[in-house]
């Protein structure tokens, strides 16, 4: 028996033989090189015709679960196979959403209208963080400054995800530095743009399929009409709905909750997997190790699960869905240091999928708010922690 | 995929929560120092109707499952783990009967039950068990969470019995859960019932341990409130305490804590209820519960200092039932046993609802 | 081998045969009776006698370790058999190095002479902790109020050891709160001062061996002399020696840890006997618990002494102090907690040492600071964590 | 009872320190791109005499104890825990040989190192080894952290042996510990010593333990104070992230870990080195090591945030690298049944020095 419907599953089905088949073997690919798949590695290709062939769960009417709650089942799946591969993926990516919402007619049909049916791999990319900037967005001081022919950006970015192949990046930048995080706008910078400089791809210790891209603005010249939103954004009801749904229901928590509760999940199998060829199962120890793992994967699922279908039924999530961000982070850590030790010399040698995944595990703990970042927003919401 | 409760629990938990504020909370120390529960609040829990609320409609019961049970167990333990103990007469024994026994079984203690308000039944789990199941049962455990019993049922990894005479108890200081007693107890002599099959004592003993989690849950969901509570009233350094940051993020990882162990206490009860097996859910619950105590519990005290450790205020008591609790059911190591028994791949499609 | 000389180890032996018989027997009858044993208790008389016949290492001049390091192993020794009991022993107590620091000749004479060779038990006792006050000592309100006759005391104390058995109370109040905490003095109010009133002594969930005091001052007068140190204190070589002790060094938090880790091996070693006994050691899991406890106490006792060490050789040792208060006071709750898991159903019927030592530990990350106190002192010193 | 160190450790300590962090520290990433250390830096070391710290003075060793070695080692592991690694060509082998071959073949190997600078001894722990140990051994083990080996050592249970051909090694990728390189190996044939004792095994076992928890002690040491200096100097919402209370718990939390961690292993070596049991302490100290790699590694990381993440700072190496090392000296499952086997009353009186 499943809770689930049976439509969702079928896309379950083809995700789990998508990535046993495809995604799996690309992501190891990129571990052993220390690098991410370049562009034109043949998977992106595949993995286009692939979405052409068939749409995500998103798109697809006969599902009777919510948005959120197909987002995080099919985050959970993906991520089992390779976390690095699905931030890899072809697409217009993390900016996609805010630019469906707060762009303009023109900018939607601009930045997001080649991604439509493309039969070529194409990135997106968002550009937030900054070096030393981190969780603390007030502080960050790329500024931008409007000239005659339009916008001159400056500053730094880093560990910007797919920048460096991507046909632009939306980046952050702050236009009315007075005003403070409130003077913060986007802007398209288009591929090839000279301003946007020293372009570094970073080396990882883990997630090393997708690009993780540090770059510098100098005097980074957009035309006007790369701001998003326009000069006078309109209060469109597409953008309000989109900051009164960020007020109090979450949905990007809960999708990188549920990725890491995906690569926790890879890390148990593996483990047990191992665990029983070895034999190791016999011991107590051992299945002590696996029982707690299981037990922890399980509460992440069910906490991520219950955050997401929260956001489906417009039930406020914030604390659910902080409190799946990092319990599903930490427990991704925990299950790939536990199963290095159940998997011990194999994993030392370094070949070993559990072994990949302690070092992948660790940055979802950091990406989209830190633990700590997290838990500062529990305490918000329990106890009024002032900022 | 549905995380809802449908509207009978929330009525329930209405009922329920009512009776616990109103009759149980404020006679905390009363019950303890007398270590009984007044027979009037007993009578008013009666007439609820939550003593059988997961048994058989045919048999009186409510007639709801386990999941319910999970439910009216952790609101009543918010209020006093131990006043819910004492209250329940028929208790987590019914679990055994029920399972072994059917329904006339359950019926006939039904009727005892319902003709004699001082009696009880008595549940002992021995986990160690060694020799084969058969003819008459000779021995004795250092602890039962009840000062008094008339039926002795045990339940034992190959099987189960039960006793009507030939057992004795003494009495016992208790660590905790002082408002249902304490009592060493002896036993030799034939059951009146003997059953060898350790699939049904299996599936008994996970509701016996999803019974006692439950409680463990409330007792936490009590501390963690509380000490938050506190925290943001208890003033130092020229803020509530609370919003010192270290204590903040305490106070939030207890929550986790606290919502981890409800998050697997109510998803194993819908497997069991949904006639799936829950039987390693059940186990890895329980013992997740006793592990969440062991974080929980003692930072509530922790947060209300000195204060929390004086009789004055809930907590200390919340860190001692819930350890104590956590020795029920068999205890943890048999649970760690039985989750870790049956290890397959996990399966994030499964769920029951 | 020990790296202890004979003269201290003889003095631990007598302790130790001392708690055997006398200290445990009656910790656990006051557990038992839910209440401290009366001042008329004849192990008072008896503990009066055997300090007669038997002066503290302190005064042993045979001994070659430092003040602090005798003390800690004799601490740790005595808590191993009774913690309770430690603070209910008849004597000064507390405030004895206070009063012999601060005080004026004929204050060390009228207030400690009376101990000197006392054929009968009598207790000194310190009040410092209030009401909703805890470790913000700058938040204390008990206001002391200059008259002619001497000195009206206003407020209220809690948790205070011994006071309603003991011969004075040294109460801190503030005598010009518009200077602070630099405003605070100590005031002697001898026993049944009718100023002195609501005495409550206080149920416990553990260490119920020694009366916890709460008590309110109505207007309760005390004469000049009563203001310790006098009026105009003089800065005495004692007393400067005192207070520059305290800058560096700590002995306070050290004695507390060495407690702990007194009732921490306590609860190891009654553990470690049931396993043994009950056959249940034969378990890896019960085992691997045991190790984990005896290696974690063996850390928390190398931790209090190398902190007692660096002070007797006038090494700083704020931060070992902190961290071994911290650390033991955590040690013992842990070995308690988890012997109950090991020692089973016994725990849970209430007679048991390992149930009384749960109860009893702790408070021991309590007292002297708590545990959060005691990381905001390291991380001062660690990171310059601002007050 | 004494705590100071004595003059020859302190001297020791400033020429190590010196050599770590002049000639390991800034090669990092290089030794760890070459898997292997350059000719000269490892030239030096052994010109230094670090190679022989423990070694008797006879066989051209300085001769001091077990407490210093696990000195050197923290303080090389503090730089590099991989270079430290390679730059022992003897290596924790030395133990298992001077402990069954006495001083005659700890000396014939001695020479073999001095004569070939490119030797290596290997040191294997088969912590399964079935069958009784005599005659021919066969069998593999997927990882020995070296990259080459001219003399194999294995350690068992029940004795030791050692095998100068008849073994081949295969390249393998490695976790981590990159500047010793890393190989799976495969050996077969009549080893060219074998010893059968078990009292022996487990004395060579505890160095063997306590070598390599010095090196986890080392890289926690450094991992802990990199994320605390950088804690000062990262500013987020207006004031160092250290002065955020929460991270400035978590920071004394890790120091508390280290510090725990380096009192056990002392304890130990102490106790090695005046010649009682330290089998029991050794295995201790080797499972507390690694209980506090999987805390402060992975927090040191989490305390840079991204930049953590990165090949930049050296953090995730020290993550990757304590991990690593909990997985040698037989790893800790083994370490935690010694460290159970013989559990005696705590004697707080007992402390050698």
């Amino acid at each position: 028996m499943s809770g689930f419907s049976a439509a969702l599953r079928a896309h379950i089905e083809r995700a789990r033989e998508w990535g046993r088949n495809e995604v799996r073997p690309a992501g190891l690919e990129a571990d052993r090189n220390a690098a991410p798949l370049p562009a034109d590695h043949p998977y992106f290709a595949k993995f286009v015709d692939f979405r052409r062939r068939h749409p995500s769960p998103a798109e697809d009417d006969t599902i009777s679960e919510g948005s959120a709650v197909r987002m995080a089942v099919l985050n959970e799946e993906n991520a089992y196979w390779d976390r690095g591969m699905g931030v890899a993926a072809p697409g217009p990516g993390l900016p996609a959403a805010i630019v469906a919402a707060l762009g303009t007619p023109e900018q939607r049909e601009r930045f997001l209208g080649p991604f439509r049916g493309a039969k070529e791999p194409r990135w997106g990319s968002f550009a937030l963080t900054e070096p030393g900037g981190g969780s603390d967005t007030a502080a960050f001081r790329t500024r931008a400054i409007r000239t005659d022919r339009g916008y001159v950006l400056r500053g730094s970015k880093c560990f910007i995800g797919n920048a460096a192949r991507a046909d632009w990046v939306l980046i952050q930048a702050n236009l009315d530095p007075e005003k403070g995080r409130a003077g913060q706008r986007a802007f398209f910078v288009e591929h090839g743009n000279p301003g946007m400089t020293g372009i570094k791809i970073e080396k990882k210790m883990g997630l090393r399929a997708y690009e993780s891209v540090s770059f510098i603005l100098e005097d980074c010249e957009v035309p006007h009409e790369n701001l998003l939103g326009g000069e006078q954004p309109a209060r469109t009801s597409q953008s309000s709905a989109y900051g009164a749904t960020m007020g109090s229901l979450n949905t990007t928590r809960v999708g990188v909750a549920a990725s890491a509760v995906g690569l926790a999940r890879s890390a148990y199998d593996e483990t047990l997997d191992i665990a029983k060829q070895s034999g190791s199962i016999k011991s107590a120890r051992v299945r002590d190790r696996l029982e707690a793992m299981r037990r922890r994967l399980r509460a992440a699922w069910l906490m991520t699960l219950r955050a997401a279908w929260k956001a489906d039924e417009k039930i406020p999530n914030i604390v659910d869905a902080s409190m799946a961000k990092v319990f599903a982070a930490e427990t991704a850590h925990e299950l790939a240091t536990v199963g290095m030790e159940i998997v011990g010399l194999e994993a030392g040698a370094g070949d070993c999928l559990v072994e990949k995944l302690f070092r992948d595990a660790k940055a979802l703990n950091i990406v989209e708010g830190t633990g700590q970042i997290q838990r500062i927003i529990i305490a918000r919401n329990l106890v009024g922690l002032p900022r | 995929m549905n995380f809802s409760s449908n509207d009978t629990d929330d009525m329930l938990s209405e009922t329920v929560r009512r009776f616990a504020t109103e009759e149980l909370r404020p006679k905390l120390r009363e019950f303890e120092a007398r270590r009984s529960v007044a027979r009037d609040v007993q009578e008013r829990f009666e007439s609820l109707g939550l003593a059988a609320i997961d048994l058989p409609e045919a048999l009186g019961g409510v007639g709801l499952g386990l999941s319910s049970r999970v439910l009216v167990n952790r609101i009543l333990a918010e209020a006093d783990a131990g006043a819910a103990l004492a209250l329940d007469r028929f208790g987590p024994a019914a679990y055994v009967i029920e399972t072994f026994g059917g329904s006339d079984l359950l019926e006939r203690y039904r009727d005892l039950l319902a003709s004699r308000p001082e009696t009880r039944l008595a549940l002992l789990i021995d986990v160690d068990a060694g020799t084969v199941l058969e003819g008459p049962v000779r021995g004795e455990a250092a602890w039962i969470a009840s000062g008094n019993a008339d039926v002795l049922v045990c339940l034992r990894r190959d099987g189960a019995w039960v006793m009507e005479s030939g057992f004795e108890l003494e009495q016992a200081r208790g660590a905790a859960l002082h408002a249902t007693g304490a009592s060493r107890i002896r036993y030799g002599g034939a059951p009146a019932h003997v059953w060898r099959d350790s699939t049904l004592a299996a599936q008994a003993w996970a509701k016996v341990r999803l019974y006692h989690a439950a409680l463990i849950w409330g007792v936490l969901v009590d501390a963690a409130g509380f000490s938050r509570r506190y925290a943001l009233e208890r003033v130092a350094f020229g803020k509530p305490i609370a919003h010192h940051q270290a204590l903040a993020f305490l106070i939030v990882d207890m929550e986790i804590a606290v919502e981890r162990v409800g998050l697997l206490i109510a998803d194993a009860a819908r497997l069991i209820d949904a006639g799936m097996d829950g039987t390693g859910a059940a186990a890895s619950a329980f013992v997740d519960a006793v592990e969440a105590s062991r974080f929980v519990g003692p930072n509530a005290v922790q947060i209300l200092g000195g204060h929390g450790f004086m009789r004055d205020y809930p907590v200390e008591k919340a860190m001692r039932d819930s350890r104590a609790l956590g020795l029920l059911a068999g205890g943890t190591d048999a649970a760690q046993d039985d989750a870790g028994a049956a290890l397959a791949p996990a399966n994030p499609m499964e769920f029951a609802a």
